[in-house]
């Protein structure tokens, strides 16, 4: 039961354009330390997938710049291992289009995944925070013989609210009978795709070649509901923590989640599933005598002589003193200055915020302060 | 293959027999300090931050968690496949089997590896002292002064000195006298336990040094003094900054004191020269709504609902809310229950403190630091008086009396 | 003294475009085990280079393949090592635009110039097949104060048989003095550009910078010879063997050079300076009773039943019973069948001729047949 | 961390004193085979292959060539952040500092890593076999018949079978009896000295036999009867496909010479399962104008003008015009001069032979092969008769004799 993984790094990225504008959502930093990939990555190494390709497009630099060799996920491999597929790379893609979406880059991939011998394909977006075992997920899907089984969660739905999420509805035995890409129904509990999925190899190369030759672009519309009464399709319940992030309130808010021990439990501490990154070799923690700091989660690396109230800190954020920092995420090496107040505010990389300035978005619309920005 | 300019053999063979229970299972150099860092992080580091990327790590005493720590080296990017960082155990030969009978036997037995990598210069390093050093500069000196031996020294307070080997020095910074441990001492430098040698120098003592049946095979003791009387170009380099020897209860507790403070004695934060370490994938640390933590450092993974002061917690420790940790180092994975109080204390990794536990007295002074061995369970309402080692038949003595 | 490398793996591509269809010029097969990359690596690593950015543009599939994690030229590092530079990854090439000329390519690795902490550069093509100790360039730029040296061999020229290789002109200090990209003069002996050459990183970064804003497109012609009188422009005169390969003629011949004992000497017996290449773990090569070698190159992995003269054979080639191969090049894997007879032919990777086919080229025009080719 | 499911335990010790000069400095598993392997590429490839990707490899003869052959484990892709290839050496503990006393004691002080992986199942293998083997079926197979020890078995002849340990069998491949090294083998099923554990009855016996002062602590003395004696479950696995055991020198160089033919009976070319090793960046091997070459293999690096029939040549070798090597084995980096005649010999690496000079005898079978030690300069116009071992001792009586 070999299995290899695919992990799709810009499908998303316009979903939260204030923080892709340099980068693919794949590297889009969450939680204090990590990058969105990180989940999806340890995911696949903690179920003992170690042969897992990352398809890229455009803005990948910060994507290689954060997996490197790889050796952080011990995925520095000379078989196996974590490849980058970049555009251009294939037969196929011979006329420099880009993809835009999932059937598009599979088809631009389709001679790496003809090359592999693994017997199953774990496919996998970037926008997804959770800790699941996916070899749950494998183990039932070769049990009951499927060509496609599709990790779905029982949510609630509220009308008219829905962003790009797929409802997935399925009979007592756990086969698809519908696939909802776009539905305003009533309020409700249903279960939401959460792209996660796993693939038959052998089907999977035939739904792209056929997609090739019939000139198809969406895995759900071209295929799927297309062939959901003739072919083998599953869902598997997961029903752990998942977050999905489809916009910035839902960044801000499921990044605040983290403040709840529950969800860190969920998410970090899994016996032997632990969340791999890139390891900065920062210094811990430093608080000051004037720190005072509550319900927080503060990285390494950080100096603070300020205020801290229900925010996350990454690595390197400096707050100096009598600084007020309240519900507001700071990246990688941000500076608040001396006096500084800030509320419902998003920093990303390298932010400096000058002594004094006081700064206020709401929850329902965080400001977000692009990367090395000045105020 | 290419030679190497200059490689390391570091010393890690010590059991450091002074820090007691911390060193019951585990090498010197395996010793947590700082949070997140074990001791022989400080010389990896600066081996790899001063562009040498080939060091021997000599050690025969309780290897296994260093070894399982060092691993291929690739948290110090010393995972090469020429070069890199390799323990060098003691081993059998075709005819005889040897423990290293002291430091300069250690390095003598590992003269082939020397030889493989052919180095115009050896640097010698021990795995028991916290500093951030540039070794290139160091060399450069070595080249310039067309030096046999250089030792680094620093200087230190008059009252201590003699406690350290101590290098009379002339204008052009070459040795004119050695006094170990003195009672008068002629100077202030004290020497670091740094040395760089020319190859073939090092290898013509350590020969002469082996035949030498009155020798204690000891870097310090034998080799150094058997150039020295020779008289071989021996210069001592200046090194300025924070080092500390942290081979006792009390000097590893005052080093992870001097990381505190606005500015601290010991800056972590400079990121020129940045130590690395093993990382073990925990998140951010949390700080809960009524925590109070001042002056302190806390490490990923810890969960803090209660208060910490002056305090050096490591990976994974969770304090609960109501505990209080004064002036004291917590190490890895421990768990601080409800109410605990612990003043002027070491902990040593994964132990359990039972809730309303008060552990060690509020002090003036390093001395009289309570330790607390790793792995133990104490119970709950216990009371450890300060200046006492705990260790699990300390724990079943005091509590099987209470009951 | 710290110093980067810059090597360019597509410029000359369309030389041999024969060989570079589905490849970069960089992993142009090359020597029975090596790739074109493997020459400018290998320089580099032995010239104590460790930080090496390889700038491709497209078709680098094949040339990740080869680097994989550059654990076999010790570039596997957390700091440094080797890193694909691909297109789309800076600032400057937001419009996704590919680059012509080696300062189109710059241009779009600005940042990237910028973000390096070393005080020299090192610039290489990928068409270059030498073993030359850099450290000797660098320490003679170090030493004459240089803003740009560039290595030169001094070779004979026939009147207009020049192909694409700049002649450099330089006074009796080393100074240069004219840089002709075009020449069509007499016959004789003239300093040719190696493309290999030392910047000083503060100045590349200045002329790339004076580029982007002037518009600037060629190094030579827009930059050097404009600035010739005024700038510190040196060459460095490198005398060992020297190949470089502008056409499938000079791939064929260049090839066959290593058959002379003397060039093998100076390219692969140089101590200290061996030159590294993937590692393929083929066990050795196997002779059998029939086989009857002579003035050959064999790699790793060959089965030879038959004859093989003056040929150059890459590893896992198999030369099945009364097999004739004279004056061949056979890349890995090529199979050749019982009573087949070659002369002067390239085959690429994994052909395979069929018993009895009779092929013929000629020195001057090898007849090349295409990767995976069934003849 | 994931625990793993299996982990390998390699017992690489060995002095292997029956191969005589070619174990003076180094251990048996670094022993070079077939052009350009070591005899630890087998079991550590086959490891890989098997998809087990921790390996403990215990040694302590001459560890040093062999460690840095293995290095950080890179060419085997046993390079890896948790698990990987590692060395695992004697060490002191905080009481006491033991050699290992016996196969068994090897692995008992070792427990603690094996703990530390939490494997499942254990697997035993031993440095000085050649032989590709998907222990991941063998593995299998132990999971299915919920075994307690499985022992990989091959087929042996009826006369050679007295020399193994012979086991025989129910029809569901249990085992019913053991023999060591009977004089009247009741089957012709051979110990490969490949065994699968459960890893707590692993730990159970080996505890057991540490405590048994009579035991010699060794695996296939010791433990396995000890198993078997209590009634565990005991299954054996059949093998089919090449194995050889190269203790001596004839059986190494017949392994060697196994490779040759058109159907070799040891194939090196299936590409399903590569042996991996270390790579030294030798060029392609280049065969001269009138060189002669049949039934043999090269390696890169070579350099062959003269003739070679029926050996195996190592990477680096250089053989001149007019010399004849016949149903040899030549090691890394040789140089053979012109006119030299080799026949039925093994030749260490970095020997040099003078022209003219001729070692061996031409014959028909394996017995009597001359042996040459490493980086010896065997002069001109020499004569070694068959069935020698030459050193440096050796040349310098004989040449010293002539003159």
């Amino acid at each position: 039961m070999s299995t290899a993984g695919i992990i799709f790094s810009n499908i998303h990225d316009e979903n939260i354009s204030e923080l892709t504008r340099m980068r693919t959502m794949a590297s889009v930093p969450f939680g204090c330390r990590y990058r969105f990939i990180d989940f999806a990555l340890s995911n696949m190494v903690n179920s003992e997938i170690y042969n897992v390709g990352v398809i890229t497009h455009y803005n990948y630099q910060s994507l290689m710049d954060h997996i490197g060799t790889g050796k952080d996920w011990d995925l520095s491999r000379r078989s196996g291992g974590i490849k980058i597929l970049p555009p251009f790379i294939t037969a196929y893609a011979g006329e420099h289009k880009l993809y835009t979406t999932r059937l598009e880059a599979l088809k631009g991939i389709y001679t790496y995944l003809q090359s592999l011998t693994d017997d199953y394909v774990v496919l996998c977006d970037c926008d997804v925070v959770c800790n699941i075992d996916l070899r749950d997920i494998i183990e039932y899907h070769i049990e009951i013989k499927s060509n496609l089984t599709i990790a779905v969660k029982q949510v609630y739905i509220v009308k008219n609210t829905m962003d790009d999420t797929e409802i997935i509805e399925s009979d007592e035995n756990g086969r698809i009978t519908d696939i909802l890409t776009a539905p305003f129904f009533e309020s409700g509990y249903k279960d939401i795709n959460l792209n996660i999925c796993v693939f038959t190899r052998s089907y999977l190369l035939k739904v792209i070649s056929d997609s090739i030759v019939h000139n198809h672009s969406h895995l759900s519309f071209d295929i799927l509901q297309k062939n959901i009464k003739k072919e083998r399709y599953r869902v598997y319940k997961y029903k752990g923590y998942f977050a999905r992030i489809s916009s910035i309130k839902d960044y801000f808010r499921h990044s605040m989640d983290l403040l709840n021990s529950e969800v860190r439990t969920e998410l970090f501490r899994v016996k032997n599933r632990p969340i791999y990154t890139k390891v900065r070799n920062s210094p811990p923690a430093q608080y000051t005598q004037t720190a005072k700091v509550s319900n927080s989660l503060i990285a390494d690396g950080c100096i603070i002589e300020g205020i801290v109230e229900n925010s996350i800190l990454f690595r390197g954020v400096k707050v100096n003193k009598n600084a007020y920092i309240k519900n507001s995420i700071l990246m990688q090496d941000t500076l608040c200055g001396d006096n500084v107040d800030l509320n419902c505010i998003i920093t990303d990389k390298n932010v400096v915020i000058r002594d004094g300035r006081i700064l206020s978005g709401h929850e329902t619309l965080p400001f977000v302060i692009g990367k090395n920005g000045i105020v | 293959m290419r030679n190497k300019e200059c490689i390391a053999m570091l010393l890690a063979g010590g059991q450091g027999s002074r820090l007691y229970l911390l060193t019951q299972q585990i090498a010197k150099p395996a010793v947590s300090f700082g949070g997140k860092y074990k001791i022989i992080d400080f010389p990896l580091s600066n081996c790899i931050n001063s562009g040498i990327d080939t060091v021997g790590v000599m050690t025969q005493y309780q290897p296994l968690m260093l070894n399982e720590y060092i691993g291929n080296g690739q948290p110090w990017d010393l995972d090469r496949t020429y070069g890199g960082v390799m323990i060098l155990q003691p081993y059998q030969a075709s005819k005889k089997a040897d423990w290293y009978k002291g430091t300069a036997n250690a390095i003598y037995q590992n003269l082939n590896f020397i030889d493989k990598y052919d180095p115009e210069y050896v640097l010698v390093l021990s795995g028991d002292h916290i500093y951030k050093m540039d070794y290139r500069a160091m060399l450069d000196f070595h080249i310039k002064n067309n030096s046999d031996c250089t030792i680094a020294v620093i200087k230190v307070p008059q009252e201590e000195a003699s406690r350290f080997g101590i290098l009379s020095l002339r204008p052009d910074m070459s040795i004119s006298e050695f006094q170990e441990k003195p009672k008068n001492p002629k100077s202030t430098m004290a020497s670091m336990g740094v040395y760089i040698f020319s190859k073939e120098k090092l290898k013509k003592y350590l020969i002469m040094d082996e035949e030498n049946e009155n020798s204690s095979k000891d870097f310090g003791k034998d080799v150094i003094p058997a150039m020295f009387n020779s008289g071989e170009r021996m210069f001592a380099y200046k090194f300025e900054g924070y080092w500390k020897d942290v081979g006792t209860i009390e000097s590893l507790w005052e080093a992870n004191m001097d990381l505190l403070g606005d500015k601290p004695e010991f800056n972590l934060h400079d990121s020129r020269s940045r130590i690395s370490s093993r990382n073990y994938a925990d998140p951010p640390h949390y700080v809960g709504f009524d925590a109070v933590i001042q002056n302190s450092i806390i490490t990923e993974g810890c969960e803090i609902k209660g208060t910490v002061i002056n305090s050096v917690i490591s990976e994974g420790v969770f304090v609960d809310s109501g505990a209080v940790i004064k002036d004291s180092v917590i190490m890895r994975n421990c768990i601080i229950n409800k109410n605990v109080v612990i003043n002027y204390s070491i902990i040593d990794s994964n132990t359990v403190v039972g809730s309303n536990t008060i552990i060690g007295e509020e002090k003036e002074s390093s001395s009289g630091i309570t330790l607390i061995e790793n792995h133990l369970i104490i119970p709950s309402n216990m009371k450890i008086p300060s200046d006492v080692m705990v260790d699990s038949k300390y724990i079943s003595k005091n509590t099987g009396a209470k009951e």
